[in-house]
């Protein structure tokens, strides 16, 4: 039984079908990639699979549970965890703050401990913002810690919103584009950070457009195109097949893939 | 020189009340002081806007006792606010003149607080009393939400078994509404009604009197003394106003009163100066106010000091005062002073005042 | 020299302007003042944690207000409680109702949000008009005497009627300033600030949005009940207007004029909001339209309150 | 055509950009590239005047356009696809190309919006959908195009590639390669710094908020330190 | 029967009274996302100028016209003093700018006119029509005729013409809307313009209805402004179905369950329709993905 189960998910807007019986599995360590045109779905699939939509049909389990349209927070407490392709920041908290928000399920206790600002609760909030700092720094945005979130570049929020996911320590992380808006020296950090991950044993479901990126660090790829699957497997059976270079890679691309 | 205290709604929902209490007040120390004063002490008046606001009133009135240190306050436009004066003055042992209807005011007796206004059940008993002279046996209310109708309604209730009289349709509207034909309709509708009542201020009784034409009902309507001026014909319009009864004081009607009713001169005096300053028409409410302040300056003079507790006692020994409202006499069991005679019943007629005899 | 919290800060600049300001008070009724302003004080500072903190708007926190005041005019007739007990048991029924009514209308946002929760607010106002036989209607109610001045005054603190709710509204509020501070940097108080961020961020990092939003109206709304007692109780009187929709309207204004992001830049709203009036008496026919002018000349000049403003313009100087 | 002498902007108190020079020649393609945070979308926030520049100078075709407000500099000529591609969600995506051209209310409105669906079919697919409905992508087409809907002669683009499938990147380089023969001038900030240097003529390079290099795009890509640093070679 | 009749025609009256008022509301929150707390107050205005023109001497019909320019007028001075100069301030912060404004229109009212109410004549005399049974004001008419007129004009305006969808653009994204050449504060200058135009209609057309006076203001917002949350904020479609749904709620709780409690049903029917449509009758969702 895998971590993350996908099976047949499919959903429609206004007789447009976004996403159409997709399945894949996912696995602890393992990276899997989910590639295709613009428009093809992969946003909407990330959305039904972390409760922010509710699928039209087709099933989400996680660690053989079935998930299907479970509330993002349920799922967040069963150890998913995700990034925006269109950012979501806490605009008006610092950049710590917005990392700190990411410890919220291991640093909450009652209100009325929070109320009344006993120690209990003072020693969770310093615990998770000694947490927050190291993932800020390892995100390269410690110097940033106390500036208001709002203010930083998009390259920095992209690094801030991949802090504040890891911060919830999740079993299972999804990735939606995080190299977008970073030059190629900056994507390949943000690499190195996604494999060590993947390595201390998450798995995780990755969108990202830098072909570079997928190809070098995916272990299974899923292609999308009009919501459907039109091919699966590793990096180099993927890039070679014909469908994938003619709806997506383009054969300059496809070279690039190889060489 | 004396200082008099005033709190009263000249803004806010129940200026009504409050704006010509003001005018007048301002009008009558200006007047005073022009005639030499009070024993020939000047007289001022700290006067303040409480917005028909129990809370700002109550802090006015602390802040006239504690701050201005007046002899004296005049004021509470609403039952509402005058309860709230009622606590201040009563602890800091100041007199106050109350300018609001409900008995419950003076009744029980409070040492240092006073009113002008009769009582909203005098009204309701000097409608029903013309009523019952018609033979009028069922009838149907209809009243304003605001503090005004709501008293009047309850007062009205209570008292209307007296005269043999039922209430068979009871509706409410709210002071801003716009139309009030479903209600109307509703009471048209009642069995064996004979007569509408509608206590109530501000625009709610000139809608319904034209909302009354709008449905052909051909009962008699009796508004209250919410609206006893010469505004509420022109707002409700002279021909949908036609055969309306209401009490009223004899302010409305100076002009009518023959040369030896006692009131007369005091309400035309009144009545041409408070006109010649705001040009607006008079009203009942104003009269409050007129009368308050004669009470209150005529106390002052008998005791010849002003010692809050010698204006007290001065106060309650009023007698055979002349006012707007009536002709007054306290004692210390009776607070107000006045009987149902303060009122006359008056009838639309013409697009003016007749009085019913 | 240690450095303090801001929440220390904010609590100690409080309690000396308290504490010291009566030193220049020439007569009792600037201690009324003070008292209205720690009562308006104490339900802005539930409006900071419900708009301020978690971004949701409410125009019918007066209904709580009401429910608390009614509930020291009620209470102890019928059931005869201590006013104190009924003034508890008014925050009570207020926490009840703010959990019954926020579950189905915190679903909404915003303007929606607004009209709902004034819905709420109008509805306690009108039957606290309109049942008479409970409430006395529009014309208002007394309220018992609290009793706990007698009994200092057994103790030998002797304290005018004034100086007294001074005193007590004060201490109250200080107490409730100091929860709001405690709740604004802690879990809750970052999940709530966090939710007024992006609602579904928060959601995926597990804030349950939901049950968060509704506790913070559920606290917002025993603020406000705190308050509405405590004004009740000091004026021994009071009236349907104390739940009516300006005095929603007035609180929500309190805490945006002065910074609805900070406790202590709404209570500085409160204060000014309630001296404003007091001041422009002396412009008698003017007062209304200077109020006006105020109003907008601080959100022009001041667009993120008056507190936050000065403060930054303070800091700009001095680097 | 654009030249920005010693231009210098700053959010509130803290300085962002401490003395930019620059140079767009009629019917060249420029390009900036940079590390996050460099300042990049700064300066072209500064460019089309949303941003309030502190110090130095704008000139556009010979006229300073520091004083001209944000909304009369299209009227001069300069369109802007702005970063987080800002589109009206909630209009419909005919209705947001249609307010790119607000200025204009000849045929050529209609001959463009054509233009427009011929370069990017899906939007055609979508016109009637609300622009917030869009994915990532086709929004930024959508900003693209909508951006040549102001009939520019110089279009500044914020990392038109951004979120971009493989295909169509290399088709957005064609496109800024192709509006050259349509006399429309670019100034390209890009992340992908190497297709970006492929279609310039020139090219700039910004840290902290700083020019520290500049030069034609052929020796900019042969350059060490820039493989080293942008191109991750 | 008639008296169903006699309820339903006087919901409809009520009604379109918070439609005007409700649609008055869509343009500035079209532009800006702001509620402007004042629209009542231009309400108020549109009826009190014509009262005093009116009585001044000038022809009923001019008088309205000084009216809803003078208002205008006052609307376009509302946005360049008080909105304007906060550009780029939180929305409750213009919000209370607006309440601010309408504290303000109303203190400068009651010194330059007074606090009595007034009315005038209705534009084609009293005499009620009778419509199966029940009657209705030849007035209510021209305020039904009123709302309908605004609605058609607003919602032509909105959906046909390139102004009308800059106004929208400008609250949707004022950044964008700059960058394609839309003079953002012309807009706001215009919206405010045409919604105090709109509201000193309502005014001069309800008053011989209802009354006026310089504190009308208020109650008629908050009425407009529940209609519109009702319908749907900013959708022209959805000011007027839920200004006549609200006067028709009211009129009959008023008629077949209390008249106390009519506000009261009012408000639960309103909570009722935004559980079930959070966004209001007509309102449309916000588009936005994550
Ligand atoms: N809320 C919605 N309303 C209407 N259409 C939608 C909605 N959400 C998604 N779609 C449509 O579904 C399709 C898939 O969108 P999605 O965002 O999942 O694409 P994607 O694969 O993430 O693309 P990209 O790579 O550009 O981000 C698109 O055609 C989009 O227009
Ligand atoms: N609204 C703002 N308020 C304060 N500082 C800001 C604001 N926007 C940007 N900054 C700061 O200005 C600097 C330059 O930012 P800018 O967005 O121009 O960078 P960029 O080069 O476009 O980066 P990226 O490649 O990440 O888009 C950064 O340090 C950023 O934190
Ligand atoms: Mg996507
Ligand atoms: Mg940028």
């Amino acid at each position: 039984m895998s971590l993350l189960q996908v099976e047949g998910l499919g959903i429609t807007f206004g007789g447009l079908r976004a996403v159409n019986d997709v399945s894949f599995a996912l696995n602890p360590g393992e990276i899997v990639s989910v590639i295709g045109p613009n428009g093809a779905g992969k946003t909407t699939l990330f959305n039904m699979i972390s409760g922010v939509y509710q699928p039209g049909s087709g099933k989400v389990k996680l660690n053989g549970e079935d998930v299907t349209a479970m509330s993002p927070h349920l799922l967040a407490r069963r150890g998913m965890s995700r990034t925006f392709q269109n950012l979501q920041i806490f605009q008006s908290m610092t950049v710590l703050e917005n990392a700190i928000a990411g410890y919220h399920l291991r640093e909450s206790g009652s209100v009325l401990a929070d109320l009344l600002g006993l120690p209990a609760s003072r020693r969770r909030a310093a615990l998770a913002e000694e947490g927050a700092r190291a993932l800020l720094a390892r995100v390269g945005l410690e110097r940033a810690a106390e500036r208001e979130a709002g203010n930083l570049s998009y390259g920095a929020l992209k690094r801030l919103e991949i802090a504040r996911a890891l911060a919830l320590d999740p079993k299972v992380l999804l990735l939606d584009e995080p190299a977008a808006g970073c030059n190629a020296v900056e994507t390949e950090e943000i690499d190195h950070l996604i494999a060590e991950v993947a390595a201390s044993g998450v798995a995780i479901l990755l969108v990202e457009h830098d072909m570079k990126m997928v190809m070098r660090i995916s272990n299974h790829i899923v292609v999308l195109d009009h919501g459907e699957k039109i091919a699966e497997g590793d990096p180099a059976t993927v890039s070679r097949n014909p469908a994938v270079i003619a709806a997506y890679l383009g054969t300059e691309e496809a070279a690039h893939a190889h060489g | 020189e004396i200082k008099i205290g005033a709190t009263v709604s000249a803004t806010g929902p129940a200026s009504f009340l409050g704006d010509p209490e003001a005018k007048t007040l301002e009008m009558l120390v200006e007047e005073l002081n022009a005639a030499g004063g009070i024993n020939g002490e000047e007289v001022a008046l700290v006067l303040y806007d409480d917005a028909g606001d129990p809370n700002k009133a109550r802090t006015f009135a602390t802040r006239l006792v504690e701050d201005d240190e007046v002899v004296a306050i005049i004021g509470g436009s609403t039952t509402g606010t005058t309860m709230s004066i009622i606590a201040v003055a009563e602890d800091a042992e100041i007199p106050f003149i109350s300018l609001a209807g409900a008995i419950e005011i003076i009744d029980p007796v409070k040492p240092f607080v006073f009113k002008t206004p009769h009582t909203d059940r005098m009204a309701c008993e000097k409608i029903f009393e013309d009523m019952k002279a018609r033979q009028i046996a069922k009838i149907g209310l209809i009243s304003g939400t605001d503090g005004f109708g709501a008293s009047m309604q309850a007062q009205c209730k209570a008292v209307v078994g007296n005269y043999g009289i039922e209430i068979v349709a009871d509706e409410t509207y709210g002071p801003q509404d716009a139309d009030m034909t479903p209600q109307l309709t509703n009471i048209k509708g009642a069995e064996g009604i004979q007569a509408i009542l509608n206590p109530g201020f501000g625009q709610g009784p000139s809608i319904v009197t034209r909302n009354y034409a709008q449905l052909a009902i051909d009962l008699p309507l009796y508004q209250s003394h919410g609206v006893a001026s010469d505004g509420f014909i022109e707002l409700a319009g002279a021909a949908a106003a036609e055969g309306v009864r209401l009490p009223g004081t004899a302010l409305l009607v100076a002009d009518l009163l023959p040369d030896s009713d006692p009131q007369k001169a005091i309400v035309a005096a009144y009545k041409t100066a408070f006109e010649a300053k705001t040009g607006t028409p008079v009203g009942t409410f104003g009269g409050y106010a007129h009368d308050a302040f004669r009470i209150l300056t005529d106390a002052i003079t008998r005791a010849g000091s002003s010692d809050p507790a010698a204006i007290r006692d001065a106060i309650e020994a009023t007698s055979g005062l002349v006012g707007t409202t009536g002709t007054v006499t306290m004692s210390a069991t009776d607070h107000l002073g006045l009987d149902l005679s303060a009122f006359r019943m008056l009838e639309i007629k013409d697009g003016g005042w007749t009085i019913v005899e | 020299m240690m450095k303090l919290s801001p929440k220390s800060a904010t609590l100690l600049v409080l309690a000396l302007l308290i504490a010291i300001t009566p030193f220049f008070f020439p007569s009792g009724y600037y201690y009324r003042v003070g008292a209205l302003i720690f009562v308006n004080g104490i339900a802005v500072t539930g409006i900071v944690i419900l708009t301020g903190y978690a971004g949701q708007i409410s125009l019918g926190h007066a209904g709580f207000a009401g429910i608390g005041a009614y509930a020291c005019a009620l209470a102890p007739v019928h059931l005869g409680l201590h006013p104190a007990l009924a003034a508890l048991l008014g925050a009570v029924i207020s926490a009840l109702l703010a959990y019954l009514v926020g579950r189905p209308i915190l679903r909404l946002k915003g303007y929606y949000l607004g009209v709902a929760s004034l819905g709420f607010g109008i509805l306690v106002s009108m039957v606290l008009a309109n049942e008479r036989w409970l409430t006395k209607g529009p014309d208002g109610i007394e309220v018992p005497d609290l009793g706990l001045r007698a009994l200092l005054k057994q103790a030998g603190l002797d304290l005018s009627n004034a100086e007294f709710w001074y005193a007590f509204s004060g201490l109250c509020l200080l107490i409730g300033a100091w929860l709001a501070l405690n709740l604004y940097n802690s879990p809750t108080g970052r999940a709530l600030r966090a939710l007024h961020g992006s609602e579904i961020a928060a959601r995926t990092v597990g804030v349950d949005v939901t049950r968060l939003k509704l506790q913070a109206f559920v606290i917002s709304a025993v603020y406000a009940s705190v308050s509405g007692s405590l004004l009740a109780l000091q004026n021994k009187f009071i009236t349907p207007d104390v739940a009516g929709y300006m005095h929603s309207i007035e609180m929500v204004t309190m805490a945006v004029l002065g910074g609805a992001g900070s406790v202590l830049g709404a209570i500085f709203g409160a204060g000014i909001l309630t001296l404003l009036p007091q001041v422009l008496t002396v412009f008698a026919e003017y007062e209304q339209l200077l109020l006006g002018l105020v109003m907008m000349l601080v959100m022009i000049f001041m667009r993120d309150g008056l507190l936050p403003s000065l403060m930054r313009r303070v800091r700009g100087r001095d680097e | 055509m654009l030249t920005v002498e010693g231009l210098r902007s700053r959010y509130g108190r803290i300085e962002v950009l401490h003395g930019i020079d620059l140079r767009v020649d009629s019917g060249e393609i420029v390009t900036v590239v940079g590390a996050n945070g460099a300042g990049k979308t700064t300066l072209l926030r500064c460019l089309s005047g949303v941003q309030p520049v502190s110090g130095g100078t704008i000139t556009f075709r010979g006229e300073a356009l520091t004083p001209v407000p944000a909304y009369k500099r299209l009227r001069r000529g300069l369109a802007q696809s702005p970063e987080g591609r800002q589109i009206f969600t909630n209009l419909s995506v005919e209705e947001n190309l249609r307010l790119g051209a607000f200025l204009f209310t000849d045929d050529r409105v209609d001959k463009d919006m054509d233009d427009a669906f011929q370069m990017f079919p899906i939007l055609k697919e979508k016109r009637n959908l609300a622009a917030g409905g869009l994915s990532g992508g086709q929004q930024q087409m959508l900003a693209i195009a909508r951006a040549l809907m102001g009939r520019p002669s110089c279009l500044l683009l914020d990392e038109p590639s951004m979120g971009l499938a493989p295909i169509l990147v290399s088709q957005i380089f064609e496109v800024v390669k192709g509006l050259k023969a349509l006399d429309v001038t670019v100034l390209l900030v890009e992340q992908n710094a190497f297709g970006a240097l492929k279609v310039a003529d020139r090219g700039y390079v910004m840290e902290t908020g700083r020019i520290s290099m500049e030069g034609a795009a052929a020796e900019l890509i042969a350059d060490p330190r820039i493989r080293e640093a942008y191109l991750g070679i | 029967m008639s008296e169903l009749m006699q309820f339903l025609l006087s919901g409809v009256t009520v009604g379109a009274v918070y439609a005007l008022v409700a649609l008055g509301f869509t343009i500035i929150y079209n532009a800006s996302d702001v509620v402007n707390f004042a629209q009542g107050e231009f309400v108020m205005l549109g009826g009190m100028i014509t009262v005093f023109a009116f009585e001044a001497g000038l022809p009923l019909p001019l008088a309205a016209v000084v009216a809803i320019a003078v208002t205008a007028g006052i609307g376009v001075a509302l946005n360049k003093l008080a909105i304007e100069p906060a550009r780029g301030a939180p929305v409750v912060s213009l919000i209370i700018i607006t309440i601010g404004a309408s504290i303000f229109i109303r203190g400068v009212t009651q010194l330059t006119f007074d606090k009595q109410l007034h009315r005038f004549p209705a534009f084609s005399g009293d005499d009620p029509i009778q419509v199966l049974g029940a009657t209705i004001l030849p007035q209510s008419l021209w305020v039904i005729a009123g709302a309908l007129a605004v609605f058609v004009g607003l919602f032509f305006f909105f959906t046909r013409t390139l102004t009308g969808k800059a106004i929208l653009a400008t609250s949707n994204n004022r950044l964008a809307a700059q960058l394609v050449g839309i003079n953002t504060n012309w807009v706001m200058t215009l919206s405010f313009a045409l919604s105090a135009g709109i509201g000193a209609l309502a005014g001069v057309l309800v008053t011989p209805i209802t009354l006026t006076s310089y504190d009308v203001g208020i109650a008629l917002a908050l009425k407009g402004f529940a209609a519109a949350m009702l319908g749907g904020m900013g959708n022209p479609k959805g000011a007027l179905v839920g200004g006549i749904l609200l006067g028709l709620f009211e009129a009959l709780t008023a008629g077949y369950l209390s008249s106390q409690y009519k506000d009261a049903a009012a408000f639960v029917v309103i909570l009722a329709v935004l559980f079930a449509m959070p966004q209001g009758i007509f309102g449309r969702k916000s588009t936005d993905r994550v």
